[in-house]
């Protein structure tokens, strides 16, 4: 299910479809002593219902409206509703939170009845959650209800008292923590649902906040504003009056806006990352997200063959599209695991940098293609479909490889754009070629890349079957000792490197322009990227 | 002489009562034959709108199927959708969470709206006026210019027009705000770039049914009683060239649905040209189904208008045409 | 005709017209005069510049890419051809009225005929909304349209044909004109309206003792109707003096040749008509002389380059033609070959 | 006057001296070829097609480069640098090869659509219009009701329903094309039908084939092809604005729509990349308008005499 | 053989936009002999242009018969039908409008030999024979319709009719459109074409000289009626019909 998520990310920023921008209109629009910070969203966010937000936009803004039990937050995980760390039971499957003194905006306490309500919203059927798979994963009865064969009793989340919320796991989950930090594990007020129905948190009058913002305006795809909540309990980091967040969905509409001084920040792609970088402007930023190409030999026989496979991994020119064409500063891949991601004590990459094969080789590329073709007996490829998400830099990058293919390995490549719900489809299906995948972790933590190419995992799309690989990743889902944990999964990923059904391209990094004065904004390698709840603005007098 | 009078006047009245009768059958059959256009056109899309939810647990499909009332057989579903329609009721959307179809329609359209009128008032108020200076300079400099203007306008996309626009007045000079909408001067922008194309247009065919105008008699006539030119250009060119336009107006409001589209992405216009290409490429079905149908019937009902407007316009529609049959 | 006062003199007038770098020349040389209350006919056929003139009086040629007028247009005391477009304005429609050929395309299809009619009342006389109405009524009643409040409020697709012309033609009185131009009032009109517009024209004249230039291709009409006649040809007046006596004696071939080819009662049916050979002239190319010599049987050499000069035939009764002049010895000029 | 002699009186024998101008003899086809080199604007129009239908042709020729290969060295290079006469685009392939093969596609697309548009728009409009009466009426009666109906709509949603790609693009503009030229050629047919020349060929027993063949089509060819000049323009229009949309043709064909789209994205930085395909499609649609509005003037009978 | 055409009891009805009928052509009957011409006068719009089309078939009547050369047209197969638009023809108001633009008068005087197969052989001189009949020279032959005045095109008409041997011409205001001194060209022309083949005519027209000097019998429409029908003289000295009286002596 975690797949879904990850592709939600990916569209997310690597097709700039929902780009966050922040800005700050500090200089076109007249000024007040408010401290008022404009930071453009891509698109209307398509919903802030805690249990429905599945996206990048929903999940920025509803970071700010709500509050969990811990929040990530420049890059740490930091106490939100929960006062001080849980309590863990010896086996690790019973975890036992204590609530801090907060109120709803409305002025109610926060209460641990809120929490249980909210969890089994998530996971109850007739909710629909698409994110619900969150939860199910990992707490104890939880898949049961979802899957209508459980009761919403069994479900291991309780209240014990008002301030106390007990929950019960499936398996020891060390990172538990990191889980739930996620923005769909929030507290939600019953009464409010029920009085709502259907329209909850469909409009600022239809919800009630525990974060730090509470929603003051939603013009639909025009305009979101938000005013701080002067109920939140840390109130004094709030430190903006305003904040105002326009729709607009064009990219390069949203760079003239920064440049006229109507937004606070922009992301950069492409030629403005370049031309920001050489004025000094452009800040560049790790990302958690990677693009991989898949292969799948059920689609695509001719990927049976090993040497078929490292052909079309080395024939493709990562430093030449990263260099000359794509514009941010993103790192050639020749692994799997994203330079974001923790190891032991540094990011994983640097404790394991895991360089398995040259970044391109053409030469060798011909070379594998025709000791793999003779061993297929075959005389040429058949015609090859490559399947990418359209919008964005992934046209461009599709048109990169198709080219690439053609001239290294004289394939003929089709390049077939599909759409977000095809890809999804696709996911269930696995009815493809090829595809450029752009792909993150749920969380802080190589296993989320990894686990899911185990045997009949449902996102395992291309079928990758390797014994030796399943039996490292169970090993390392329950060993506690870190270090050989990441010992244990750089060897998976070394297996999955080598095998070749997933052809690492680059890890990303983002690219923004933030206007000067402005502070305090997060920009995270994780969904949701922009962390705006406790940013300033200096205001400036001219 | 009386007694003819008055036969023709109810004469008169009889026509009209048929005419507009006629009208609104006609427009009845467009809107149904649309309806089931696009029911049907959506349900060949290769792929149910949840089939990739295979791994929800079957209850979580049948409640989204049932929500969206997609369990039924297509012409369960296609009837129900009918009588949605007559209802009013669009459904709701697929990726905007607890919207209505209405709801967004009933949002966006006025941006849509008042984008286009103004383009439309700017563009024929100028078309006109530069289309009959043209007419009326005919072959001269003057008339020249305004015809490079004008085949410039149409041969320029809109979404060139637009981006130009957005970057030299708006980023490079800072005459105008780069792009939403909150307020008058940030309409100009993008009624300049939809109304050229308008403008464009109508220039063309201005002139054209000007220059047939003038030469026709009764302009000479108009002349003969002294007449002066601006009284000539008002009560006796004007009402008459711009009858054709009145023709166009349907077209035209189909042109600039196209120019909406582009224009509303450039200029972060929430309009529902926007919604319908993101619906489409969403496959935010009861949006792009919702927006077809409503874009529909506004055009036929437009053409509707169009009709009687003319009919009343232009006194010339004659009860006493044979229409062909003989008994 | 008691006073002998011109109303409107015209003196060399011509008109060409600049086509693709042709000149046509569609008046060459004219010079007439209208008196007070008088009916002057001009006929000519197709092309024969009888219509450019009447436009000519008006200032409203149009339509030709350039036009050359020359010569003098003398209203009164006033030379209208110095006019400016604004005064001429002024003149138009108020002083000198014109009635056109067609109706059905005279009348702004898209204007309630009331409304036409005031238009010039309002322009002219500067009238208030609710005289000019009543001012449109009488008009209309004057030309014998009975319930004129009705037809104040139809549109002229509306009209029947001799409806039509009486709307123009109250129109063109609307403002008591001192001349009314006709340009071919009743050619689109059956005999039986023709005759009632022509009564009608004769009525006015009578009552208001407008002046009246009644232009067109069919001699019949006027016999009884006008006081002078002007016969055109190639852009030339070719003959010209009191109907009566024109009838009487033709002396111009053309206009004795048009006279014949009327038909004469006394004919057997089915005996052959006389005719003119050939065809009128094409502006494009006009001969140097006579525009007629071509097809006329008493042509001379001297037709062939030199244009003649009136002659006077008899009081008033001017021809151009070389065949009466002092020099000529041919016996047919006197019209005694034919009767 | 002065030199009168009684000889200038002497009847003239001969007067073939004067020759009507309208007499010589002129024929029609010469007469159209003159009016076409008078009218300029139409000249020009034709001369600036065939410049760029020549180059579209052979204009992929002319350079060492192909449109789908890609330098990463030479990413947007400018005009002129490195052999590039209109420079490299952002994957670094030869704009002016993309620009010629761009439109092959987008004028084949606009060509393919019109013929069908005319073909159909042909038979159905003067099958309408020949026959008149109830055919008449119902034939016109769906096409004024499919008129009403949005074609963009219902092209957009065709395009998202099939493939994107040329052949659905011809079809989803196919499909609504043909309804104007149904409607002028009906017209036509209705108004010449009942010019007296074609009484006057039934009255000499002229069968309906003979009449349609020999007296209505070389009488409505010249609004039919007034037309097929404006449909041109509006397909190439119709195709720009799709790929703008996302569902223009797939890589790595290009058509000026698509080569405009990605222009309008570099325009900042690289504005020749928009400037090049922009007044490429600007000076074909204005051609064909213009060669529309020429001929419009050329063929119209009214101007004839 | 004497009666070259019979009409018995024709009518014609056209139903108008507002369901309003107009009766155009209403219970006519009259017969037209061989040489002779039988005039047909009346105002605008009574009908006689509607009755001329019926004859040529080109309106189909709600009722009557019409009768060709003593057979209804109606009980003539095909080929019968076919040879009938050898014999009777039809010349129109405006001569220009007449031909077909795009043709040369070559094209339009050999289109009634074409679709007849006559004169295989020889066509152009059956062509150049018809312009001198017409009284117009060979240099017209290559040329179009545009580059003739009214007059001449007239004349190209009146050939074009004559290239099938006509029995029966309907003359349909062939003048009006006429200058004046062109009128008694074309007059004389149809004269004498009469006169030497002997043919029929059927003259409508509003000019009441040209009808009595060129009609042997005249017939009065009124609103799709004919009101009178004798000789030319009769109807002039001695008019039955108070509408004939009015109409004829208006002069």
């Amino acid at each position: 299910m975690r797949k879904r998520f990850l592709i939600l990310l990916i569209i997310a920023i690597f097709t700039f479809g929902l780009i966050v921008g922040c800005n700050n209109n500090g200089t076109s629009l007249p000024e007040q002593a408010e401290k008022i910070l404009r930071i453009a969203q891509g698109s209307e966010p398509p919903a802030l219902d805690p249990a429905k937000a599945n996206d990048n936009i929903s999940l920025q803004i509803g970071q700010a409206l709500f509050e969990g039990l811990y929040r990530y937050h420049n890059g740490e995980y930091i106490e939100g509703m929960a006062k001080g760390e849980p309590e863990i039971s010896e086996d690790g499957l019973v975890w036992i939170f204590h609530l801090k003194d907060s109120k709803w905006s409305d002025g109610k306490p926060v209460t641990a009845h809120d929490f249980e309500y909210g969890w089994k919203r998530l996971v109850d059927p007739e909710t629909g959650s698409d994110s619900a798979y969150k939860m199910t994963e990992y707490v104890a009865g939880a898949m049961e209800f979802y899957q209508g064969e459980g009761s919403r009793d069994d479900v291991g989340v309780k209240a014990i008292n008002d301030k106390t919320l007990e929950v019960r796991l499936v398996s020891n989950t060390p990172y538990f923590k990191e889980i739930i930090s996620f923005g769909v594990f929030l507290p939600v007020r019953e009464d409010i649902v029920e009085k709502y129905g259907d329209s909850f948190a469909t409009k600022p009058e239809n919800m009630v906040y525990n974060g730090p913002w509470v929603l003051t305006k939603w013009e639909h795809d025009v305009e979101l504003e938000f005013e701080p909540n002067e109920n939140y309990w840390n109130r004094a980091a709030v430190k903006l009056d305003r904040v105002v967040s326009p729709i607009i969905s064009d990219y390069t509409t949203q760079v003239n806006m920064f440049e006229t001084g109507d937004l606070h920040m922009t992301p950069l792609m492409g030629e403005f990352a370049v031309q920001y970088d050489k004025e000094g402007k452009a800040k560049f930023i790790e990302d958690g997200l990677s693009i991989s190409v898949l292969l799948n030999k059920e689609g695509f026989p001719p990927f049976q063959n090993e040497n078929i496979r490292k052909a079309f991994n080395l024939a493709v020119d990562r430093e030449s599209f990263i260099n000359n064409i794509y514009g941010l500063p993103a790192i050639p891949a020749t692994n799997l695991i994203n330079q974001a991601i923790r190891g032991v004590e540094r990011p994983f990459r640097e404790e394991f940098p895991g360089d398995y094969f040259s970044v391109f080789d053409p030469e060798k590329a011909k070379e594998l293609l025709e000791k793999g073709l003779e061993e297929l007996g075959l005389d040429k490829l058949p015609k090859l479909e490559l399947m990418f998400l359209d919008g964005g830099a992934s046209p461009i990058f599709a048109e990169f490889l198709q080219e690439n293919y053609r001239k290294n390995l004289g394939a003929e490549v089709i390049l077939t754009p599909i759409s977000f719900e095809k890809r999804m489809e696709i996911s269930m299906t696995k009815e493809f070629s090829a595809l450029i995948n752009p792909t993150g972790p749920d969380f802080d933590d190589p296993i989320s890349v990894l686990e899911i190419w185990v045997k009949d995992h449902p996102y395992n799309e291309v079928n990758y079957n390797n014994l030796a690989f399943d039996k490292l990743i169970s090993q390392a889902k329950t060993t506690q000792d870190i270090k050989k944990r990441m010992e244990l999964m750089a060897d998976a990923e070394k297996l999955l490197v080598e095998d070749m059904y997933i052809i690492p391209i680059m890890h990303n990094v983002m690219g923004y322009a933030i206007s000067e004065g402005v502070s305090n904004l997060y920009l995270t390698p994780w969904c949701p990227d922009i962390d705006w709840m406790f940013g300033d603005l200096e205001i400036t007098n001219n | 002489m009386s007694t003819y009078l008055y036969l023709n006047r109810y004469k008169g009245d009889l026509i009209m009562h048929r005419y507009i009768l006629k009208r609104i059958g006609i427009s009845l059959i467009t809107i149904w034959l649309l309806i089931t256009i696009t029911f049907f056109l959506i349900h060949i899309i290769p792929g149910e709108p949840f089939s990739n939810e295979k791994k929800l647990p079957p209850q979580v499909l049948d409640n989204l199927n049932k929500y969206y009332g997609l369990d039924k057989p297509l012409t369960i579903q296609y009837l129900r959708y009918l009588g949605n329609i007559a209802k009013g009721d669009l459904g709701y959307s697929l990726i905007y969470k607890g919207r209505t179809v209405n709801d967004i329609i009933s949002q966006a359209f006025p941006y849509s709206a008042q984008l286009g009128i103004q383009s439309l008032i700017v563009g024929i108020a100028l078309g006109l006026t530069l289309g009959i200076m043209a007419a009326l300079h005919r072959n001269k400099i003057l008339d020249y210019s305004i015809m490079i203007i004008a085949v410039l306008g149409i041969s320029i996309p809109n979404f060139i027009i637009g981006g130009l626009l957005q970057y030299f007045l708006g980023v490079k000079y800072k005459l105008f705000p780069v792009a939403q909408w909150k307020g008058f001067i940030y309409t100009i922008l993008p009624t300049i770039a939809l109304g050229t194309r308008i403008l464009a247009t109508q220039v063309r065919m201005i002139r054209t049914s000007t220059l047939d105008v003038l030469s026709q008699d009764y302009i000479n006539a108009a002349k003969a009683k002294g007449i002066n030119r601006m009284g000539i250009i008002f009560r006796h060119i004007l009402p008459n060239s711009i009858l054709p336009i009145i023709t166009t107006l349907g077209p035209l409001t189909a042109t600039i649905l196209t120019g909406t589209f582009v224009v509303e992405n450039i200029f972060a216009i929430p309009g529902l040209g926007r919604y319908f290409v993101q619906g489409v490429q969403d496959l935010d079905y009861p949006v792009v189904m919702g927006t077809t149908l409503f874009y529909g019937i506004f055009l036929v009902g437009l053409n509707f208008l169009v009709d009687i407007l003319y009919f009343f316009i232009d006194p010339r529609i004659n009860a006493n045409s044979i229409t062909g049959d003989s008994l | 005709m008691k006073e002998r006062e011109k109303v409107l003199e015209v003196k060399n007038l011509k008109v060409s017209f600049n086509s693709n770098g042709h000149e046509l020349k569609a008046v060459q040389d004219i010079s007439f005069y209208l008196n007070r209350g008088e009916i002057l006919a001009i006929v000519g056929e197709s092309g024969s510049g009888k219509s450019i003139t009447a436009q000519s009086i008006m200032g409203i040629i149009q339509d030709y890419t350039s036009v050359k007028r020359e010569g003098n247009i003398i209203y009164k005391d006033l030379d209208l051809t110095t006019l400016s477009e604004k005064e001429m304005g002024t003149i138009r429609g108020s002083k000198i009225a014109m009635v056109f050929q067609n109706y059905s395309s005279s009348l702004n299809p898209t204007m309630k005929i009331g409304k036409q009619i005031q238009e010039s009342l309002i322009k002219h006389q500067d009238l208030q909304k609710a005289i000019a109405y009543k001012k449109s009524i009488e008009a209309l009643r004057r030309v014998g349209i009975k319930n004129p409040e009705e037809w104040y409020y139809q549109y002229p697709h509306q009209l029947s044909g001799g409806m039509g012309q009486r709307v123009m033609i109250a129109i063109a009185l609307a403002c008591n004109p001192d001349i009314l131009i006709c340009d071919e009032p009743t050619t689109a009109l059956d005999i039986n309206n023709q005759r009632q517009i022509i009564n009608l024209l004769e009525e006015i004249q009578d009552k208001l003792s407008t002046s009246i230039i009644f232009i067109t291709h069919n001699l019949k009409l006027i016999n009884n109707f006008a006081h002078r006649l002007l016969i055109m040809y190639g852009g030339l007046i070719v003959e010209r003096g009191p109907v009566k006596e024109i009838e009487k004696n033709p002396s111009h071939p053309y206009t004795r040749g048009l006279y014949k080819s009327i038909l004469q009662r006394e004919l057997r049916p089915k005996e052959k008509l006389y005719t003119i050979e050939g065809s009128p002239p094409n502006i494009k190319n006009l001969p140097k002389g006579c525009p007629f010599y071509p097809r006329c049987q008493y042509a001379m050499k001297i037709c062939v380059n030199t244009r003649a000069e009136e002659i006077e035939v008899k009081d008033g009764h001017k021809v151009a033609c070389w065949l009466y002049h002092h020099l000529c010895q041919r016996t047919e000029k006197r019209g005694e070959d034919f009767g | 006057m002065k030199d009168l002699t009684k000889e200038s009186f002497e009847p003239l024998k001969n007067k073939d001296i004067y020759q009507d101008t309208n007499s010589l003899p002129l024929f029609y086809r010469q007469n159209l070829a003159k009016k076409f080199k008078k009218n300029k604007l139409a000249i020009l129009s034709l001369i600036i097609l065939s410049i760029i239908i020549i180059l579209v042709i052979l204009g992929p020729f002319f350079v060492p480069f192909n449109y789908y290969e890609q330098d990463y060295q030479n990413t947007n290079l400018p005009p002129g640098d490195k052999g590039h006469i209109f420079g490299t685009d952002s994957l670094g392939r030869d704009i002016f090869s993309r620009l010629w093969i761009g439109g092959r596609v987008s004028l084949f697309i606009a060509i393919i659509v019109t013929l069908l548009s005319m073909i159909i728009g042909i038979i159905y409009g003067s099958v309408a219009g020949y026959y008149g009466g109830r055919v008449d009426n119902i034939m016109m009666r769906i096409v004024d009701i499919l008129l009403a109906i949005p074609g963009l709509l219902i092209n957009i949603m065709l395009l998202v329903v099939l493939k994107p790609g040329i052949t659905t693009i011809i079809i989803a503009f196919g499909i609504t094309g043909w309804l104007n030229m149904a409607r002028i050629v009906r017209g036509q047919v209705l108004q010449v039908k009942e010019q007296e020349y074609v009484l006057a060929a039934r009255i000499l027993g002229a069968d309906n084939k003979r009449i349609i063949l020999k007296h209505i089509i070389p009488n409505i060819i010249g609004p039919i092809i007034v037309e097929m000049t404006l449909i041109i323009p509006s397909a190439i229009f119709g195709e720009a604005f799709l790929s703008y949309i996302g569902l223009g043709v797939r890589p790595p064909m290009a058509s000026w729509g698509t080569l405009a789209s990605e222009g309008i994205k570099a325009m900042r930085f690289y504005p020749f990349q928009l400037i090049i395909p922009g007044v490429v499609i600007s000076l074909t649609i204005l051609s064909f308008n213009l060669l529309g509005d020429g001929l419009r003037d050329i063929l119209d009978p009214r101007l004839e005499r | 053989m004497d009666k070259i055409l019979e009409i018995k009891n024709v009518k014609k009805y056209f139903k108008l936009a507002n369901k309003k009928i107009i009766k155009a052509v209403d219970d006519i009957s009259f017969n037209i002999k061989k040489g002779e011409t039988l005039g047909l006068v009346g105002e605008s719009g009574c009908g006689k242009t509607t009755l001329g089309k019926i004859i040529m078939g080109i309106y189909k009547p709600e009722r009557g018969q019409i009768i060709f050369f003593g057979k209804d047209i109606h009980l003539m197969d095909r080929i019968e039908y076919r040879n009938l638009s050898r014999k009777r023809q039809m010349i129109f108001q405006d001569g220009l409008s007449a031909l077909n633009p795009r043709m040369t008068v070559k094209d339009i005087l050999e289109e009634g030999m074409e679709i007849h197969k006559l004169y295989v052989d020889n066509r152009i001189k059956k062509v150049v024979e018809l312009l001198e009949i017409v009284g117009l020279t060979r240099d017209s032959l290559y040329r179009y319709p545009h580059e003739f005045s009214i007059g001449q095109a007239q004349r190209i008409g009146i050939a074009r009719a004559l290239a099938l041997d006509p029995k029966f011409i309907i003359l349909d205001e062939p003048i009006s459109s006429l200058d004046v001194s062109i009128q008694a060209q074309i007059i004389n022309l149809l004269l004498e074409i009469q006169r030497e083949r002997n043919l029929s005519y059927l003259l409508i027209g509003h000019d009441l000289d040209i009808v009595r000097h060129m009609s042997d019998r005249i017939a009065i429409m009124k609103s799709g009626k004919i009101v009178e029908l004798s000789s030319t003289e009769e109807a002039w000295n001695n008019p039955n019909h108070p509408y004939t009286k009015m109409f004829l002596l208006q002069e």
